[in-house]
């Protein structure tokens, strides 16, 4: 890995999936009560955390993301019944096959965040921008194909 | 200034509490055995900690006449744990004595009058486990 | 290509402090599709919605990016905006620059730029939506009341006044809940079965109500206006049309004499027969068999009760019933009890008898309680001459190993109550309550409490008492300090009254479950709005009334019973509801047919037909996927479990969620 | 073989079936490929012997829409991609007639190749009903190989000998089981993840987007494929960058992940060999060990993993890590 002489200063782009339901509620709440977490996370609102498919999570590490979380509700509270129960499976799989090809755990996460749960959302959202924050850049994940 | 907000910092990394949850509920001073020894009751250490009014409370007698018998500890209902800030500040004193860390069989040698009993007692309340 | 007009909202300071709300303007212009951008004070109000309008018309405006605050808040009144202006209402999108940016980021440059990235996103997207028309789906012009306490029993009545049926589900034996139990209620003093009891009565005989009395609701599904619910009555072993109350029964039944079957109702205070009325004025008054305690259906042997029963309405063949039956609405009222106390072992509550909660205090106070309102100590029948009250137990605890984080609302003014009425019957009671803090906000509530210390000379010390002590001599040992006197006390007691916090009905969470209704850490179900849609949870058609929404006294209780009956006539008097568009969506020509989507539907909207197709020239007959509309609610689940991407999400549809990744990674 | 051509040629004259999907004689010796029979004169190049490793279950999708009944030859491993077919609705099976065929395993000529086995002329010894050495008669003159040594990867971690669906059965088949179906796997997973990252990316770059693995594919059965479409922007021919180039490996395994019935195909065609059916395998893996054991293809009533659950399900943060210390 090279470094640099002068480090700039690395801010990580962060991609949230959030369930309009539960965790874009928890968000909400989060910042109607000032709870801060950092700016480099970007929410996208889908219906539920089983609308997201894993093509959204590898296009966004495939344009620069360096971190992808999953935000719904917690299992047996999803607004759709089940919804969250096959994004439970889906991420499990899909994370266990990004570590199968090498690429660093913790890019990815699911969250279960209730829509009462804005400390919650402040605080996993504060957690993940650290740990994205301390891998760095993501470079792996850019190309699954490892063209240069 | 500054070195009241780093004692501050320091009780509260000590105790591992957060004197700002305190509601002045009371119970502290409730269960102290040792209320009408003290100077400055439990349900006021968190106040004196918040206001950095730290020396009062290390110099007072309080801090000294704490059993270390934990019931504020066990009863409070918002986690302050008023007997936790109080050693921390008992700790702040003898750190400044410089003894630090100890392992347990160093301390028989170390055992001079100077040591305060109630620290030792409280360490040993605290360690426990 | 989309003529997009983009709308930065300044929200008064709350975005315009930490956004530079002129540069965004300035950045979104270019965008592509982008003709028109501008900001204003307060993009909702209706200068600012007159704005967007204008706009609309003078440049042919084909979608809207408004950047505000959440579109849970406003998203509904910028559509509603647009349509005035005639354009399709689902041609808006928001992006959420206030909850999601302003609010919780304090560098100014970082928020400009963030809230930037969120119109971008906003604007690809726009750029990708299509008209949308909602569908309609008919209302089932009957509601459900989920619980029949002094909630259930308000909102009932004024649904059935309105003239729609109202069904309520209770799950003990008699209508009334928490509210019968009491004996006087605050600020006023009122008998609270003399204002109770006329409501049940007219409940069981309103023309428009019927009443499920011991019977639990197993299952739901549908939909805003067409729910259906399964209804389990639990087998009353006695037949409700022969029975007529005249209590022959439970008063034959020989296990009311040995008395072994502590009283529900009396708090354990008192026993009860096998075969039980809850209380007198139960309604339904018609008893029910205890199956678990009746020597009967323990052993076969005594069958006292059906030999006695001059109607012959004991019925121990009798059989657990299901019902199926369509609702348009429902609403929970499920309540609250006290918590377990078993964590406080300091207050000696699992010690001594002379130990009570609030609850059994009603009780004890009560003429139709246990002492027939004669106040007296369980352990020796004396009445007490010092109580002691003790205020916020396990109330405004720091974690949930400690107790409720919150503050149960109701505790100081039916402390306050409690003392008075002690000191009217008995003046020369001692009483003393300690307090944290004593909380009387509400009409004529400060005043009630000033009663009780200036008028009935209630003794108020602030400090939480620290352990109570029971002692030798039968005395309580009460220790606590005197915060303000700077004083430790040492006080005996004859009885000790602790204010238990207050927690929702256990069986809400598996209710919530059923409902898909949010429900927060403290298993108080959460509302749709904190403030401006209190009554109404966020799933559609499900209503809140009670304490199970979160703590609250009797007439806040019937308040927000009667705000939720008015939703709900609200809902019933629609004929018709708009659907959901944003609907899933079969791509016939690349549906493999392969019913994976079926499969993750949790609506059975998903069915599959043979259909002709023409597929470049080629015409065949292929399964396909077909999406019942009335009966898809949008969760896109088929969407992510579709291999071929048939599936797609109108208004979430894959390639808007995918040009939203692209905006924000660009 | 000669069993399996007439009897093919019996249903065909009886009206039983119109036509047979099997496998006709390649230009080579060990290329046989995929071929429909009609007449009885086509039957001259039918073949099936150990190269005939073709998966045809898939050729039922097209061959199901036409008029008459079709009979395909199904090895026991194919016969569970083509249960896999019929739980997806996309094969007719009233339509097919299945003979299931027998096997004593596939035979792989890159094998042959490896061991210095060039210039062939003809091979012998690969007939389904043999149990000797294979003898191949080149230019350089007589090589022998053990069976087992030419047997594909696959063959080895062999499902077992039983077809799980057919209409009349043809030929005896003989367990080829000998290695651990996971190893491989295993191995990937105990590299650090340096290593893991290496060895795909040198794997992975050899890919040159023919799309064998995606055709030949059983479970990728769809009429157009995603990459295809338009509803992804997924799709974006001009641009070598694009997203689909850097991603098509993953979400390819992502898509058959719970339907892949691990037949190898992708693996045998790919020209560049590339160990594709690894990323299956992994899938496969995670799924028995994250939700029980599961063989797609066997029960076609079985619901796939990925379209049920349960409460207690795996957390994907729970997914990552197992391996770390």
């Amino acid at each position: 890995m090279s470094m640099n002489e002068e480090k700039k200063e690395y801010r990580p782009l962060i991609v949230a999936f959030c369930c309009n339901w539960c965790s874009y509620a928890g968000a909400d709440l989060a910042g109607s009560s000032r709870l801060s977490y950092p700016a480099d996370v970007k929410i996208i609102r889908v219906p539920c955390s089983g609308r997201v498919n894993p093509m959204f999570i590898l296009r966004a590490f495939e344009r620069g993301a360096d971190g992808v979380i999953i935000c719904g509700c917690h299992p047996g509270d999803c607004h759709y019944s089940t919804g969250n129960y096959y994004a439970r499976r889906r991420m499990a799989l899909l994370f266990s096959m990004l570590e199968y090809i090498g690429v660093e755990n913790g890019r990815t996460r699911v969250e279960w965040c209730s829509a009462a749960e804005g400390a919650k959302f402040s605080k996993t959202m504060n957690e993940f921008c650290e740990k994205i924050q301390s891998l760095g850049e993501n470079v792996r994940l850019g190309d699954l194909r490892c063209k240069n | 200034m500054a070195n009241v907000e780093k004692q501050v910092q320091l009780i509260k990394d000590i105790s591992g509490s957060d004197p700002y949850k305190c509601m002045r509920c009371g119970k502290c001073s409730a269960s102290c055995p040792s209320y009408n020894e003290m100077d400055i009751k439990p349900h006021q250490f968190a106040s004196y900690i918040i206001r950095g009014d730290i020396d009062e409370l290390v110099e007072s007698k309080a801090a000294w006449k704490c059993l270390s018998c934990f019931a504020c500890i066990e009863r409070c209902p918002r986690d302050v744990q008023p007997g936790k800030l109080v050693d921390a500040a008992r700790q702040i004193v003898e750190r400044q004595r410089e003894g630090d860390y100890l392992q347990p069989d160093e301390i028989p040698a170390l055992l001079d009058p100077e040591t305060p009993q109630q620290l030792l007692v409280s360490a040993f309340r605290r360690y426990r486990r | 290509m989309q003529k997009i007009g983009v709308f930065v909202c300044h929200c008064g300071t709350n975005i315009a402090a930490t956004v530079d709300v002129k540069k965004v303007v300035e950045l979104v212009r270019y965008e592509p599709g982008v003709v028109f951008a501008d900001d204003y004070m307060y993009m909702c109000s209706e200068a600012g919605q007159e704005k967007i309008i204008e706009a609309i018309k003078e440049y042919g405006l084909t979608g809207l990016v408004i950047c505000s605050c959440s579109p849970r808040m406003h998203e509904k009144t910028f559509r509603a905006c647009a349509e005035k202006a005639g354009l399709n209402p689902y041609m808006v999108e928001v992006a959420n620059i206030r909850e999601q940016c302003s609010w919780i980021h304090k560098d100014r440059e970082e928020a400009t730029k963030k809230a930037v990235i969120l119109a971008r996103a906003a604007i690809a997207k726009v750029n990708l939506n299509t008209p949308l028309k909602e569908g309609e789906s008919p209302v089932t012009k009957r509601a459900l009341v989920i619980g029949g306490g002094i909630a259930g029993i308000q909102t009932a009545l004024d649904i059935a006044d309105a003239g729609y049926q109202v069904d309520i589900v209770e799950k003990e034996p008699s209508i009334g809940g928490r509210m019968s139990q009491f004996d006087k209620t605050f600020p006023t003093l009122d008998c609270a079965s003399c204002i109770l009891t006329p409501k049940m009565v007219e409940v069981n005989q309103h023309p428009n109500i019927t009443l499920y009395t011991y019977s639990e609701v197993e299952k739901v599904s549908g939909y805003v206006g067409n729910f259906d619910v399964d209804i389990r009555k639990k087998a009353r072993s006695v037949d409700f049309d022969k029975c007529t109350g005249c209590g022959e029964c439970s008063t034959k039944c020989p296990l009311g004499k040995i008395g072994k079957i502590p009283s529900e109702f009396d708090r354990g205070l008192k026993n009860r027969p096998a075969i039980y009325m809850p209380f007198a004025q139960a309604v339904p008054a018609v008893p029910v068999i205890d199956r678990e305690n009746c020597t009967y259906f323990k052993t076969g042997k005594c069958g006292v009760c059906a030999k006695i029963c001059p109607s012959k309405a004991v019925d121990y063949e009798q059989k657990d019933e299901i019902v199926t039956v369509k609702y348009g609405a429902i609403v929970v009222a499920t309540g609250f009890d006290i918590i377990n106390l078993d964590k406080f072992g300091e207050y000696a509550y699992n010690e001594s008898p002379d130990v009570i909660t609030s609850i059994e205090l009603e009780r004890l106070m009560n003429a139709a309680g246990p002492t027939g309102g004669h106040l007296e100590r369980m352990s020796d029948h004396k009445q007490p001459k010092d109580i002691v009250f003790i205020q916020c137990v396990g109330s405004r605890c720091d974690s949930e190993e400690k107790g409720k984080p919150y503050c149960s609302k109701v505790c100081c003014m039916y402390t306050a109550k409690h003392a008075m009425l002690i000191k009217d019957h008995w003046p020369d009671t001692n009483i003393t309550v300690f307090y944290i803090d004593v909380r009387t906000p509400g009409k004529n509530f400060d005043e009630f409490y000033r009663r009780a210390v200036e008028q009935y000379h209630v003794n108020y010390i602030k400090g939480q008492v620290g352990k109570v002590k029971p002692q030798p001599d039968g005395s309580l040992m009460v220790q606590a300090a005197d915060l303000l006197d700077g004083k430790q006390i040492n006080m005996k007691a004859d009885m000790v009254v602790l204010a238990a916090a207050v927690e929702p009905n256990p069986g809400v969470r598996k209710i919530a479950t059923m409902l898909t209704a949010s429900i927060d850490n403290n298993n108080f179900l959460t509302e749709a709005h904190a403030k401006l849609r209190p009554v109404e949870s966020p799933t559609a058609g499900i209503f809140l009334s009670g304490m199970a929404q979160g703590p609250k006294d009797i007439p806040e209780t019937v308040s927000q019973a009667g705000a939720a009956a008015v939703k709900v006539i609200g809902l019933l008097a629609k004929d018709k509801l708009k659907t959901n568009p944003c609907t899933a969506q079969c791509d016939t020509l690349l549906c493999n047919g392969c019913s994976t989507c079926a499969n993750v539907c949790p609506y059975g909207a998903i069915t599959y037909d043979d259909v002709q197709v023409m597929d470049h020239g080629l015409r065949e007959t292929r399964r396909v996927a077909q999406v019942n509309l009335a009966l898809c609610q949008g969760c896109g689940a088929c969407t992510s479990a579709c291999p071929s991407g048939a599936m797609d999400l109108q208004g979430f549809s894959n390639r808007q969620i995918t040009t939203e990744v692209d905006a924000i990674c660009r | 073989m000669q069993e399996l051509i007439d009897r093919l040629k019996e249903l065909i004259a009886d009206g039983t079936i119109v036509r047979a999907i099997g496998w006709k004689k390649g230009d080579m010796p060990y290329n046989p490929e995929p071929a429909y029979f009609t007449e009885a004169e086509d039957f001259d190049d039918f073949v099936y012997d150990g190269f005939c490793g073709a998966n045809l279950s898939k050729m039922m999708i097209e061959a199901g829409k036409l008029e008459g009944k079709t009979a395909v030859c199904l090895k026991p491993c194919d016969t569970y991609s083509f249960n896999q077919l019929i739980r997806e609705h996309r094969v007719n099976r009233e339509n097919t007639y299945i003979i299931g065929v027998g096997c004593r395993g596939k035979l792989d000529i890159e094998k042959a190749r490896k061991a210095g086995i060039k210039g062939i002329k003809s091979i012998s010894g690969v007939e389904i009903e043999g149990d000797g050495d294979v003898v191949f008669d080149t230019i350089y003159g007589e090589k022998k190989m053990a069976y087992k040594d030419l047997m594909l990867d696959r063959c080895h971690v062999c499902k077992g000998k039983e077809h799980v669906i057919y209409d009349e059965l043809i030929g005896q088949s003989q367990d080829t089981d000998d290695a651990d179906r996971f190893e491989e796997v295993r191995k990937i997973e105990a590299m650090t993840p340096d290593e893991r990252f290496a060895y795909f990316k040198t794997e992975l770059s050899k890919c040159i987007r023919c799309n064998a693995c995606r055709n030949v594919c059983p479970a990728c059965s769809c009429r157009k494929c995603v990459f295809d479409n338009t509803k992804f922007d997924s799709q974006q021919k001009a641009n070598v960058d694009s997203f689909e180039e850097k991603m098509f490996h993953i979400i390819r395994a992502f898509h058959v992940a719970g339907r892949c019935t691990d037949c190898g195909e992708c693996s045998r065609v790919c020209p560049e060999g590339i160990p594709l059916h690894l990323f299956n395998r992994k899938f496969i893996k995670d799924i028995d060990d994250f939700y029980g054991e599961f063989q797609a293809g066997k029960d076609p009533e079985a619901q796939s993993p990925l379209t049920d659950f349960t409460f207690e399900d795996l957390e994907p943060k729970d997914a990552v890590g197992r391996g770390d210390k």
